[in-house]
C-alpha cells in the first residue's frame, strides 16, 4: 500500500541508490578495455541512457495504443509524458554520444556512428510531435492525432536504423566499429546496473512529471467549479 | 467492391477539382523544374553525376511536400473532410483516395522532372525510375495521413514539413542509394518494406486522424 | 433515438456543454434553442457523432447512413456542380436509384436548371437548399438540421416548411435556431440550451 | 587526469546536470501550482465567509484523474 502511494519515491530512491553505485562501479571497478582503455567507461551511461530513451518511447506508443483501443482520456497524458522524457534522454544520448566520439576520433560529430545519427532524426520526429501537440487545440482530435504519431515513432526507429545502416553503403565507409571483442562479464554486470539505474530514473521522472500535469489539470478543473 | 467504388467516386472527384482550379499541378511541375536548374547552380561544376542524383531526391521529396500541402485545401476550407466523414463508407477509403490523386499528381510531375533531369545532368536508368515509384507509394501514403493531420491544426502549411521530413528520411536513403550504389537491388527492397509497413499503418490509424 | 446522460463537451479549457441529459424519441421534432455560443451546433455534431463527449455518454440509435445533417457549413464542394456534389454524396451514400432522387430532389429545391453550373456562382440561397438536398439525399432516419433557414429566401424557406412539416411524424428531427418561432408550432419537444446550462 | 578521463567524466557530469536541471524547471512548476491552489483556498474562502457554498462536484471524476 505504501508503494503503491508513493511511487514516485520508492522510484527515485532505487534510481538514485543504483546509479550511484553503477557509476562507482564504472569509474573505480570495471577494469579498462583492451582497446578503447579508460575512455571506454563512457559506454555505461551513454549506452544505457539510450536504451532508456527507447522504452521511453515505446512507453509512450503502447499508451498511445491504449488510448486509440479504449478512448480513455488518461492515457493521453501518460503516453505525452513519457514521449516527453524520450526526449530528455535522446538529448542526453545526443550528448554524451557527442563526447564519445569526441574522445574516440578527436571530432564532436560523426555520420558514421549509427546511434548518434538515429538519435539526431528522432530528435527531430519527436519535437514535430510537440509542434503537432501545440498548435492542435486540446480535445479528443488532439488526443487521436498524438496517439498515432507516437505510434508512428516506433515503426519509425527500426526503419530509420536500417535506414542509417543501408545509408553507411554509399555515403562513407564504416571506419569505426565498437562491436569490439565480448564484453568481459564484469563489464557486462555494471553496464546492467546502470541500465537499471537509468530505466528507474526514467520511470521516477515520468511518475513525478505525470503527477505535476495531473495536479495542474485539476487545479483547472478546481478554478471552473469556483469561478 | 463498395469499397473501391468509394475510393474511385472520391478519387475521381479529387482529379476533378484539379482539372477545374489547376492550382497544384502546375505549381509542382514550375517547381521541380525550378529546382533543378537552381541545383544546376548550387553544384560545383566539378561535382560528380551521383551528387546530382542526390540532388534530384531533394526535389522530389520538396515537390511531393508541395503538393501534399494542398492535398486537403478544398476540404479544409470549409470543413468538407466532416461531409467525407459522416458519408458511410470506410474512413480509410479517403485516404486511399485522396493518397492515390496525390500520386498522381506526383507521377505527372516526375514525368516532367525525370526528363529535364536527363537533359540538364545525367541519364536515366530503369532502377531509378522503379526506385522512383516505390518511393511515391510511401510518400503518398505517409503523406496523406500527415496532411490531414496538419490540415486539423492551427499551424497547417507549417506544421507539415516538420512532421513529414523525419519521415521522409528513409525514403531519401533508399531513393539516393538505388541511384548511386553499384547493387541497388537492397535499396529497392528497402523502400518495398517501407512502403508495406507505412501503407499499413497508415491505412489503419486515418480514420482516427479525422474522426474522435 | 438518441439518449444522452450528464453529456459534457469542452473546447480547450472551455466548457460548451455541461451535465445535460436529452432523451429523443423515435419521429419525435426536438427544437434546440439557445444564443450563439450556448452548444447548439455542439450537440448536432456529438448527436451526429462528428464530436466525441469529453464527459457522459450520448447514444444515438442510428447507423452512419440513417443520419443526415445539413451543419452549419454546406458540405459541398464549390468547384463542382450541383450535380457533380450531389452524385458523390449518392454514391457514398449508397442511395438506391441515385439519379432519379438527385433529380426530384434537385426539382423540388428549384435548382434543377442550374444543376450544370458550378456552386461557387450560387447565391447564398441556392446554396443553402443544395445542402438541404444533401441531407435528405439517402432518407435518413434522424435528421439534424443546424440553422437550417440560415440564408434561404422567402420562396425556400416555404419550400423548407413544407418539406418539414411532410417528414414530420415520420421521420426523427433535431432542429437548432437561434430564432425558435418558426419551427416552434412543429416541435414535438423542446429544449432550450440557455436555460439547461 | 588524463584527456580521456576528463572526457568521461565531463560526460556523466552532463547527465546529472541535465537532471538537475530538470529538478529546477520542475521547482518553477511546483511554485506556480502553489501560488494557484493558495490563490482558488483564498477564492473558496470568500466564498464561504459570503455566505454562499460553492457547489463542489465531489462526484465528478476528473478527466485526467486515474
Amino acid at each position: 500500500m505504501w508503494l503503491r502511494n508513493n511511487r514516485g519515491v520508492a522510484l527515485a530512491s532505487t534510481a538514485a541508490l543504483l546509479l550511484l553505485g553503477g557509476i562507482s562501479l564504472a569509474f573505480f571497478w570495471v577494469p579498462d578495455d583492451v582497446d578503447q582503455g579508460f575512455s571506454q567507461r563512457i559506454f555505461y551511461i551513454h549506452v544505457p541512457v539510450a536504451l532508456t530513451a527507447y522504452a521511453c518511447f515505446g512507453w509512450g506508443a503502447w499508451k498511445a495504443l491504449r488510448l486509440l483501443w479504449t478512448r480513455e482520456v488518461r492515457y493521453d497524458l501518460e503516453s505525452y509524458t513519457a514521449v516527453h522524457m524520450g526526449v530528455i534522454f535522446g538529448i542526453l544520448t545526443l550528448v554524451t554520444g557527442s563526447i564519445w566520439a569526441r574522445i574516440s576520433w578527436g571530432v564532436w560529430w560523426s555520420w558514421g556512428e549509427r546511434q548518434l545519427v538515429l538519435f539526431l532524426v528522432l530528435f527531430l520526429f519527436y519535437s514535430a510531435y510537440f509542434m503537432l501537440r501545440y498548435s492542435t487545440e486540446p480535445g479528443p482530435r488532439r488526443e487521436r492525432m498524438s496517439a498515432v504519431y507516437a505510434l508512428f515513432g516506433v515503426v519509425l526507429i527500426p526503419v530509420s536504423f536500417l535506414a542509417i545502416r543501408l545509408a553507411e553503403g554509399f555515403i562513407h565507409p564504416t571506419v569505426f566499429t565498437r562491436d569490439g571483442p565480448q564484453m568481459a562479464g564484469s563489464m557486462f554486470f555494471v553496464f546492467c546496473v546502470c541500465l537499471a539505474g537509468t530505466l528507474t530514473l526514467a520511470g521516477a521522472l515520468y511518475a513525478n512529471e505525470l503527477l505535476g500535469k495531473r495536479v495542474d489539470a485539476s487545479l483547472r478543473e478546481l478554478e471552473e467549479a469556483l469561478a | 467492391m463498395t469499397y473501391f467504388g468509394d475510393v474511385a467516386a472520391l478519387a475521381r472527384k479529387d482529379i476533378l477539382l484539379e482539372l477545374r482550379s489547376r492550382d497544384t499541378l502546375p505549381a509542382m511541375l514550375l517547381f521541380v523544374v525550378s529546382t533543378l536548374v537552381v541545383f544546376h547552380f548550387a553544384l560545383p561544376s566539378d561535382s560528380s553525376d551521383l551528387a546530382a542524383g542526390g540532388l534530384l531526391w531533394v526535389a522530389i521529396v520538396f515537390t511531393a511536400l508541395l503538393g501534399l500541402t494542398r492535398a486537403f485545401a478544398a476540404e479544409r476550407e470549409q470543413r468538407l473532410l466532416e461531409g467525407l466523414v459522416l458519408a458511410p463508407c470506410d474512413r480509410s477509403a479517403i485516404w486511399l483516395a485522396k493518397g492515390a490523386s496525390v500520386m498522381a499528381f506526383l507521377l505527372l510531375a516526375e514525368a516532367v522532372a525525370l526528363p529535364a533531369f536527363a537533359l540538364f545532368f545525367a541519364p536515366v536508368d530503369a532502377t531509378l525510375v522503379a526506385a522512383v515509384l516505390l518511393a511515391d507509394i510511401g510518400i503518398a501514403a505517409v503523406g496523406t495521413l500527415l496532411a490531414a493531420m496538419a490540415a486539423a491544426s492551427r499551424a497547417r502549411e507549417l506544421l507539415l514539413p516538420l512532421l513529414f521530413l523525419p519521415l521522409a528520411i528513409p525514403v531519401i536513403v533508399g531513393g539516393v542509394g538505388a541511384t548511386v550504389a553499384e547493387e541497388p537491388a537492397r535499396y529497392l527492397g528497402f523502400l518495398a518494406l517501407y512502403d508495406l509497413l507505412f501503407a499499413i499503418l497508415s491505412w489503419a490509424s486515418f480514420e482516427y486522424v479525422v474522426t474522435e | 433515438m438518441i439518449v444522452a446522460r450528464g453529456l459534457e463537451r469542452r473546447f480547450g479549457s472551455k466548457r460548451i456543454l455541461r451535465g445535460l441529459d436529452l432523451d429523443v424519441g423515435e419521429r419525435d421534432f426536438l427544437v434546440v434553442t439557445g444564443p450563439n455560443g450556448s452548444g447548439k451546433s455542439t450537440l448536432l455534431g456529438l448527436c451526429a457523432g462528428l464530436l466525441a463527449p469529453t464527459g457522459g455518454t450520448i447514444d444515438v440509435a442510428a447507423e452512419r447512413d440513417e443520419i443526415g445533417y445539413l451543419a452549419h457549413e454546406p458540405l459541398v464542394y464549390r468547384e463542382l456542380t450541383a450535380l457533380e456534389n450531389l452524385d458523390l454524396y449518392g454514391r457514398l451514400y449508397r442511395v438506391p436509384e441515385r439519379r432519379e432522387r438527385i433529380g426530384m430532389l434537385l426539382e423540388r429545391f428549384l435548382l434543377w436548371e442550374a444543376r450544370h453550373e458550378r456552386v461557387s456562382v450560387f447565391s447564398r440561397g441556392m446554396v443553402q437548399r443544395l445542402a438541404l438536398c444533401r441531407a435528405l439525399l439517402h432518407e435518413p432516419r434522424l435528421l439534424l438540421l443546424d440553422e437550417p433557414y440560415t440564408g434561404l429566401d422567402p420562396s425556400g424557406g416555404t419550400l423548407l416548411d413544407s418539406e418539414l412539416e411532410a417528414l414530420r411524424g415520420a421521420r426523427t428531427i433535431v432542429a437548432a435556431t437561434h430564432e425558435p418561432d418558426r419551427l416552434g408550432k412543429l416541435a414535438t419537444a423542446r429544449l432550450d440550451l440557455a436555460r439547461a446550462a | 587526469m588524463t584527456t580521456a578521463e576528463k572526457y568521461v567524466t565531463a560526460a556523466y557530469l552532463v547527465v546529472l546536470a541535465v537532471v538537475l536541471l530538470y529538478v529546477v524547471i520542475y521547482a518553477f512548476k511546483l511554485a506556480r501550482l502553489e501560488r494557484e491552489v493558495t490563490r482558488l483556498a483564498k477564492l473558496a474562502a470568500e466564498r464561504r465567509a459570503s455566505g454562499e457554498v460553492p457547489e463542489v462536484e465531489a462526484a465528478e471524476p476528473l478527466r485526467t484523474a486515474n
